[in-house]
């Protein structure tokens, strides 16, 4: 029998419940697979209808949750195994090896600064690199560095131990094992939160082909000061090519230094020349590239496409709930960033049902210019100079009309996360339809296990006020069931 | 009786996060020189044990009363260093942190000695400041393990029982003679179908089964005094007053569908509102066979502009009710925009349409136009006004505030918005708090919500409050603003000026803050004319100090 | 079966009212005012006022292309397709009828064969190759005869595609049945709302294929693949005969190495997804495989390809007006965007309706039938 | 004289301003070494009379740095502070000195960048104004 | 209260210019509360002279102190009796009052006005503050409705609005009530409009400021 309680997933939900739990004397185990708790709130860079700053406001839930006495962080940690019932389940969890020591680790970021590999940055959703020794994001808690193994030299067999070298305070440990233990609790909270469906499936859209298709939560990170442009909102393909110019530059210098070196040692004139013939076609295909970069023009006209795999039955039947609201966020936030942008917001039905939702959307309209188009987007084609083109059809003024933009940005469907199904099993739960874990309407946070239950985006589409009520109310569940068996 | 001033200074390498840019020994020597200084401590990593302990020791050896760490943010590290100051018997707000990481270390790596020179002066800032830190005490609250719950709806009657399934008592006050608020006169809930009366019993049941909630029906609120975990309540019921002592209050006052008085020829007849046609549907009573539904009535308009989430909802359910009692009736709705958010609710639009209720789009330019048995609707794909046969129209009619939710703000001290529904401490993260410590909110007070959410919310407003309830007594910091009666001018400006409104006029006419409301800003502080309020966490003599020390 | 079933059934109420439908057809981009979900509105709200008659005389209906693009994307599931078959039979029977292009005559010549009409269909096969009475494999022809009459002043030898198609048939070793016998697929018919016509014709086919003892009827067109394959089992219940495509089986045998494709001209060239054989049949890999695999020719795609491919502008020789015109121009344009030297189709009618819309302009490009570029490269050497 | 290195004084908030100069330093983000923050629980904890003090005790400049407009963690205190550095503004130019020595800005916790920027502007303007009458370096 | 506000720096500043030390003394009573001479503004005050000798190179010495009511000689404690010899100027932060009961308890002292008083009035929001009383000594607020003429009405008429009141607004400006619009409204509200027909003797205007200067003298309580 156990008084303590799991709950899977550091989101906001999973953390809001962990806090609710923690302040009334529970302990509590927050489970989370990631090396850092944040989830998707962290991406974010404002909230809506306030605008606040998502980091802002949750990095202080991000402190208080760590240091709670009551509270243990498993973070990096998979729940592998559940045995038993309410108040007395046997969770066996295996917490990830960091090949960092928690304790050690002052988070100087000195080795992610000297690690020689690169890989994309998924949480900045790829749209820049991090090292092998990486911090989930800035503000993640805990406050450690991690060794992704997947892409680390060391785990590869090759030669490198940069980090361990330079690393003061002698955290870094490629022997760690990971480490399998049970827990023992008397109810669970399940906050495994939602993934964003990859829109790729929906070729009309040219997502994957057409580089200033993005989704919505990739402009969050455009737009977000820590993100891949520091906040200046700059379009992917200029990005590309920015990048591709660095690294031609790159080559470029190093392709004189080998000249200057050949020079020095007089070796053959053959083997100069071509290195010559070499450095001008660079050169040229760099000026090409600078030519193409300034032919970019500023970042003027944004299209917001709704209902990307929502609310479609060949994708997922259901409403994401915040995807409106959401992109006349992403569209205010813009032109807060850039006074003379415009945007237009193409929608199925505007679904500004929460409390100030409607207020904001005119507010949208009549200060920030937001262009509301009824219509959803029938395809995105590639106009001049590989601008997406958005065809669509004006509901109100019934014609089909096409536009180009310099950036489309997707309001991707919220759908359940990818361990879901496999959670579900493990723990014997019920999902619905969509594959979110199904509760009774009246009992919002039940799941069809006693002693197991749910809020958050695992139950389904919502908004973060509405996961933050549902993981108090999955709290108050959780207290009432360990006071009663626990 | 003056202590002597006893300074112990520690500089943090943090590795070569810091000393592969400053010359730690150079600002140890340095601080050696500022005044009252008696010790300066390098470390190469003050966090780590042997850091912490070092602090303690020094204290112990060199009799210090006042701890500088010259290190990183104190946003991470304070905590640490404040219980190791605690540990070693010095009060914890003895000490001052200086961040030479992350604003000098850091950001100045290309200007050495620059970033040298910035790093003394901080540290001479801190010593300086150092010395006119207050020592701070926490102070504890008794708390009385009982709550207060306004309203038993839906949300009132589940948070009541939350509570009590978490081992509280409950005061429950319904101002109407039966419990059950707005489910009372509805005919069944979706999507489970279950029956609203039955829903309303089984919890009436479960309540009068529950030994620890007390009710009191056709009750009034009359007046609340006192803060957090000690509340004292006065409300009559039936004649008698009352006056219970309560630790935590919920707000679950509700709302009410609008009457659309002079809206499509409302006469609650043939045209009626969707709570009319539920009791219709309740009893059994509906023979039409042509219906229309207007959304949006009295919602989503300039004079009401807010959009009241469950009305698509409501309509679609008994449009759904409609063809399950008459499959050839024809039922048109009339929307805007329907909101049917989540699985759930789009699920249930499209077994709607499934079922043949037919959707129409409307703009409010051109809205539709009741007639004599029919209803005349532009019709988009038609391109023209088109007559929808309607032996009986429904409106669909936003849920607005109760009447008293005005009252109940005044008495609670707790905002409303301009709707007058309740204001949550924050929209995003506090969105069942009210900015007042010990107060809750949930259900339709807060703003329109269906039975699903109005439950998941009341369960959480139970579990909020329960945070205070489950404690014998609250602690608190004492980082808090006090008022030094003496000085104070009764002039009202902190009155003003607090956002928590927590600074009141006592019985003497003079100004009062109640140290577990206060939260700590300052602002009234800096706005006090006559100097009357002191702030020990952060005074204006440690401001002050850390200015005067700008220059060496 | 009543219109309120016909709603039912194709799901057209749960129309969103989101326009993708639109802002995807082809038709509505050059025809303002055409508009598939104005279509299935009005027809709705028709029903349900009891315009039943109002409904069925509607001629838009008559506009769509039956190209599938908007039922391919329709978030709602929304059967349109079947939809405008089923209310092109309503109205067919109410009068209703489609125009006719080249004065009816196609039209004409289909009911014809209704009738015992003898048809001199296997001349052209005895000519090409080897064909057998009966046998396991069956060649449907369809209307590549006729077509090779109609449209010879146009440069189009339609026939050529079918003694190629034989010609590789017999170099696998496989000796099909032609026969004079075979009546018009119905394909154009079922999609004009005659529906009683096409029912004859195929009851007809499916008979005469049995009499010839054959297992696997083979097809190059992509309509009468599609008609057999979906649409006869719709009224007559299961085959007892496999329906194959022509591209789907010499695919395999190229794989299996019983068929090489040897070094053809350079040249760069654009595939045209005809709607019945892409977004119908499901067909978008086999024909680009086989182009793919002929060296020497190098494949580029339009912007428009598989699921986004558009298509030719008319269909079952119904409606074919100015819109169609610039629906091909359009079309035109953008295989020449790619470079591309040609535009290869697979369907004879696409072929015929790019050559009579090229033969228009002055645009430089060729439009080629799959199955004769092919023959080149399987049948030289 | 523009070479001078003009001396300070920010008034940053905890929850904010104090937490993008953080993340400022955990980015590595350069800024130039003129800047002295004082920390303080909110903006709206900053009085006219801190304003002049630092000015008095040789700062060339003082700004205050909260929270982003709507955003304060303690609802109004940004807005009371924005208010009260108009104010000392005010009394500058009534002393003839330049009202430009002390600004306001704002930011959110995730705008390292621009507590940088802000740094940088901060310095660049003092740097033009030249050295305040009241600070040490006036005399050089 | 009695609301003031300081004088302008700059006449401040060349009332003083000859002293160098100088005694800034708030009040704790109406001025503290109309934020204009309390310890605050002391403080502030006192800081800008400093900044403004600093500037010219030169350096003043100041001492701040505020007493509990400036125009209550009483006020002056001891230390302050102490102190005031020592300075050139005693900069007072009181009303007109405050001033001269200073100056009477040091007559040996430069005691200079830092704030100009301005008028009774009563804070209407914080930092807002408007006159509302002229103290005409001769109170009619009773017979109308509460709302003084005195002080509202541009020409201080005392029987009704003049041909300059539209629409509810003084002729003045079209942001000042017409104060006999106010009180006819109220005493509507009231319903006591017949107040208004009752005959009223002439005011006396003796009473006020207009006669020079008034004593009160209440025997029962002098000594």
């Amino acid at each position: 029998m156990s008084r303590d309680v799991l709950v899977i997933g550091g989101g906001i939900a999973g953390i809001q419940a962990s806090l609710d739990l923690a302040e009334q004397g529970f302990t509590v185990y927050l489970v989370e697979r990631l090396p850092s708790i944040g989830g998707k709130m962290a991406q974010l860079d404002k909230t809506f209808p306030t605008n606040d700053c998502s980091i802002c406001i949750m990095g202080p839930k991000l402190f208080e949750v760590e240091r709670h006495p009551n509270t243990q962080l498993l973070t990096y940690t998979d729940v592998e195994a559940v045995k038993g019932g309410a108040g007395n389940f046997t969770v066996t969890v295996r917490k990830k090896a960091r090949y960092v020591d928690e304790a050690k680790c002052t988070a100087c970021g000195l080795c992610a600064e000297k690690c020689p590999v690169s890989v994309p940055d998924v949480f900045n959703m790829n749209m820049d690199t991090r090292s092998a020794i990486y911090k989930y994001f800035p503000q993640g808690i805990p406050s450690v560095y991690t060794i992704d193994d997947s892409v680390c030299r060391i785990f590869k067999g090759k030669k490198c131990n940069i980090c361990a070298k330079i690393c003061e305070a002698k955290a870094v440990n490629y022997e760690q094992k990971d480490a399998v233990f049970d827990l023992n609790v008397g109810a669970i909270i399940v906050a495994t939160g939602f993934d964003v469906f990859d829109p790729s499936d929906i070729k009309p859209y040219g997502y994957g082909t057409i580089p200033d298709v993005i989704t919505a939560m990739e402009f969050e990170r455009l737009l977000n000061a820590s993100g891949p442009t520091g906040g200046h909102l700059e379009r992917l393909s200029s990005l590309n090519t920015k990048a591709e110019i660095e690294q031609l530059e790159k080559q470029i210098k190093h392709a004189k230094a080998g000249l200057k070196r050949a020079e020095k040692n007089g070796q053959n004139s053959d083997k100069v020349d071509e290195v010559k013939k070499r450095l001008a076609e660079m050169n040229e295909s760099l000026d090409g590239l600078k030519a193409k970069e300034a032919s970019l023009a500023e970042l003027r006209d944004i299209a917001f496409v709704q209902c990307v795999g929502s609310r479609d039955l060949r994708y997922n039947a259901h409403c994401c709930s915040y995807g409106c609201m959401h992109s006349v966020k992403e569209a205010v936030v813009a032109t807060e960033h850039e006074s003379e942008l415009k945007s237009t917001i193409f929608f199925t039905d505007m679904r500004a049902y929460g409390k100030e939702f409607h207020e904001y959307c005119l507010r949208g309209g009549s200060e920030y210019g937001i262009h509301f188009v009824r219509g959803r987007v029938a395809e995105i084609a590639q106009g001049d100079g590989g601008r997406p083109v958005v065809w669509c059809e004006d509901m109100d003024t019934r014609k089909v009309e096409q536009h180009p933009f310099d950036l489309v940005v997707l309001a991707t469907a919220c759908v359940p996360s990818q361990g879901s199904a496999s959670l579900a099993t493990m723990l014997g739960f019920n999902l619905d339809e969509s594959g979110f874990v199904k509760t009774d309407p009246n009992k919002p946070v039940d799941t069809s296990v006693q002693g197991i239950f749910v809020c958050g985006c695992a139950q389904g589409p919502m908004d973060i006020p509405s996961s933050v009520s549902l993981a108090s109310a999955a709290a108050s569940m959780a207290v009432q069931t360990v006071k009663a068996l626990g | 009786m003056e202590t002597e001033l006893r300074i112990g200074v520690f500089v943090c390498h943090c590795g070569i996060n810091i000393a592969g840019v400053l010359d730690i020994e150079d600002l140890c020597e340095y601080a050696g020189t500022l005044p009252n200084v008696v010790t300066v401590q390098p470390n190469l990593f003050t966090c780590a044990e042997t850091g912490t302990s070092g602090i303690k020791n020094a204290v112990k050896e060199h009799d210090l009363n006042r701890v500088v760490v010259a290190a990183c943010t104190p946003r991470t590290h304070e905590p640490i260093f404040r219980a190791s100051c605690q540990e070693a018997g010095i009060n914890p707000y003895f000490f001052e942190m200086v961040n030479i990481r992350e604003h000098c270390s850091w950001v100045h790596r290309h200007d050495r000695e620059a970033a040298q020179g910035k790093a003394r002066d901080l540290i001479r800032m801190a010593v300086a400041r150092a010395m006119f830190l207050e020592p701070i005490e926490t102070f504890k609250s008794k708390v009385e393990p009982r709550a207060l719950v306004i309203g038993a709806g839906i949300a009132g009657m589940s948070s009541a029982l939350a509570l009590a399934g978490e081992g509280f008592d409950v005061t429950l006050l319904e101002k109407k003679a039966e419990m059950g608020g707005l489910l009372r006169d509805l005919h069944k809930v979706a999507p489970s179908e279950v029956g609203a009366g039955e829903l309303v019993e089984q919890k009436v049941a479960a309540i009068k089964q529950e030994g620890r909630i007390q009710c009191f029906t056709s009750a009034t609120l009359e007046e609340v005094s006192g803060y957090v975990g000690n509340y004292s309540a006065t409300f009559s019921s039936n004649g008698n007053t009352h006056t219970h002592k309560v630790g935590a209050i919920i707000v679950a006052t509700g709302g009410a569908p609008l009457k659309p008085m002079g809206l499509y020829n409302y006469d609650g007849k043939r045209v009626i509102t969707q709570s009319e046609l539920e009791t219709k549907l309740k009893s059994g009573k509906l023979d039409a066979k042509s219906i229309v539904m207007i959304q949006c009535v009295g919602a989503r308009i300039p004079e009401r502009n807010y959009c009241s989430r469950i009305c698509c909802m409501v309509a679609i359910k008994n449009s759904l009710h409609i063809k399950e009692i008459a499959k050839d009736a024809k039922v048109f709705v009339l929307y805007r925009d329907i909101q049917a958010y989540g699985v759930e609710n789009e699920a249930l639009f499209l077994k709607a349409k499934e079922a043949g209720v037919r959707f129409i789009r409307y703009n409010l330019e051109s809205p539709p136009v009741v007639g004599d048995g029919n209803v005349e609707i532009y019709h988009p794909a038609m391109g023209k006004e088109v007559p929808l046969p309607a032996e009986l129209v429904v409106l669909s009619t936003p849920i607005v505030a109760h009447d008293d939710a005005e009252s109940v703000s005044r008495i609670l001290k707790v905002p409303v918005n301009e709707y007058r529904f309740f204001l949550e401490a924050h929209a995003k993260l506090s969105p069942l708090d009210f900015a007042t410590n010990g107060i809750y909110l949930c259900g339709n007070a807060h703003y329109p919500a269906t039975v699903r959410e109005a439950i998941s919310q009341a369960l959480g407003a139970a579990s909020r409050a329960s945070i205070i309830l489950s404690h014998d007594a609250i602690e608190r910091v004492g980082t808090v603003a006090r008022v030094d009666q003496e000085l104070c001018s009764s002039c009202f400006a902190c009155v003003k000026v607090c956002p928590y409104q927590v600074p009141h006029m006592d019985e003497g006419g003079k100004a009062m803050i109640e140290p577990m409301q206060c939260q700590g800003c300052g602002i009234c502080v800096a706005e006090c004319p006559a100097e009357a309020i002191q702030f020990g966490y952060v005074s204006d003599a440690q401001i002050m100090a850390a200015c005067e020390a700008l220059c060496a | 079966m009543s219109i309120q079933d016909l709603i039912e059934r194709t799901k057209v109420s749960f129309c969103q009212d989101c326009g993708v439908c639109t802002g995807s057809c082809p038709v509505s981009r050059v025809l303002p005012g055409f508009s598939p979900q104005q279509m299935v509105g009005k027809f709705v709200l028709s029903a349900d006022l009891g315009l039943e008659d109002e409904a069925l005389s509607d001629r838009d209906m008559w506009s769509c292309l039956t190209c599938a693009l908007c039922l391919q994307r329709c978030p709602s599931k929304v059967e349109y397709l079947e939809f405008v078959r089923a209310v092109r039979e309503e109205a067919f029977r109410t009068g209703n009828k489609a125009t006719f292009a080249h004065d009816g005559v196609i039209e004409t010549i289909v009911n014809m064969q209704r009738g015992g009409l003898h048809q001199n269909k296997t001349a052209w096969a005895r000519e090409a190759g080897q064909i057998a009475e009966s046998g396991e494999y069956y060649l449907f022809v369809g209307c590549l005869p006729y077509f090779d009459v109609l449209f010879r002043d146009m440069g189009i030898s339609s026939l050529g595609s079918a003694s190629h198609m034989l010609k590789m048939l017999n170099k696998l070793g496989i000796e099909p049945v032609v026969s004079d016998e075979e009546r018009c697929c119905g394909h154009d018919l079922l999609w004009s709302g005659n529906v009683d016509v096409f029912k004859e014709l195929a009851a007809f086919n499916i008979e005469m294929i049995k009499r010839c003892g054959s297992k696997k009827v083979i097809f190059g067109c992509p309509e009468g693949y599609v008609a057999f394959k979906a649409y006869y089992p719709l009224y007559f219940g299961e085959l007892d005969f496999e329906v194959v495509h022509f591209y789907d089986l010499v695919g395999e045998q190229i794989k299996d190495g019983a068929l090489k494709l040897s070094r053809v001209e350079e040249q760069t060239v654009t595939y045209h997804d005809p709607c019945r054989l892409g977004r119908m049949a499901g067909i978008y890999e086999a024909p680009r495989e086989l182009i793919a695999g002929m060296p020497g020719m190098t494949l580029v795609e339009m912007e428009r390809n598989r699921e986004n491919a558009v298509c030719c502008g008319v269909s079952c020789w119904a409606n074919c007006s100015s819109y169609s015109k610039q629906i091909q121009m359009d079309r035109l344009k953008e295989a020449e965007a790619t470079g591309a030297d040609a535009l290869i189709t697979a369907c004879p009618k696409c072929k015929i309706h790019f050559t009579c819309a090229l033969s228009s302009s002055d645009m430089k490009m060729e439009v080629k039938d799959l199955t004769e570029v092919m023959a080149a490269s399987a049948l030289e050497h | 004289m523009n070479n001078f290195e003009p001396l300070i004084a920010v008034f940053s908030c905890h929850y904010c301003s104090y937490a993008a100069a953080d993340l400022a330093g955990s980015s590595r983000i350069q800024y130039p070494p003129n800047i002295r923050v004082i920390k303080i629980p909110c903006t709206g904890r900053v009085s006219v009379n801190h304003i002049l003090k630092a000015l008095e005790c040789g700062a060339d400049g003082v700004y205050v740095a909260g929270c982003l407009e709507g955003t304060c963690h303690f609802i109004s205190g940004n807005f009371k502070a924005k208010q009260r550095v108009q104010y000392a503004k005010n009394l500058l130019s009534e002393i003839n000195m330049e009202p430009e020595r002390v600004q306001m800005y704002f930011m959110s916790a995730a705008e390292g960048a621009k507590f940088a920027n802000v740094a940088k502007e901060m310095t660049e303007t003092i740097r033009e104004l030249g050295p305040s009458p009241l600070g040490q370096n006036k005399s050089e | 209260m009695i609301v003031a506000e300081r004088k302008p720096m700059e006449e401040i500043l060349s009332m003083i210019e000859d002293a160098n030390r100088i005694l800034v003394l708030g009040c704790r009573g109406c001025t503290t509360v109309c934020c204009a001479g309390g310890p605050k503004e002391v403080q502030e005050l006192a800081t800008l002279i400093r900044m403004n000798r600093k500037q010219k190179g030169t350096t003043v010495e100041t001492l701040e102190a505020s007493n509990e009511l400036q125009c209550e000689p009483q006020s002056v404690g001891p230390l302050l009796e102490k102190l005031a010899d020592q300075f050139d100027v005693i900069l007072s932060m009181a009303c007109g009052a405050g001033v001269q009961t200073i100056v009477k308890s040091f007559p040996d002292v430069r005691v200079l006005p830092a704030l100009n008083t301005n008028f009774i009035g009563m804070a209407e929001e914080h930092g807002v503050w408007t006159e509302v009383c002229v103290a005409c000594g001769d109170c009619l607020l009773g017979r109308t409705a509460g709302i003084c003429p005195m002080t509202r009405c541009a020409k201080q008429l005392l029987n009704g609005p003049c041909g300059g009141s539209m629409k509810g607004k003084c002729e003045i400006s079209k942001d000042v009530d017409c104060a006999w619009q106010l009180i006819i409204d109220r005493l509507t509200r009231l319903g006591r409009l017949e107040v208004l027909e009752e005959i009223y003797p002439v005011k006396d205007w003796s009473a006020g400021w207009h006669r020079g200067p008034q004593k009160i003298v209440r025997e029962d309580l002098t000594s």
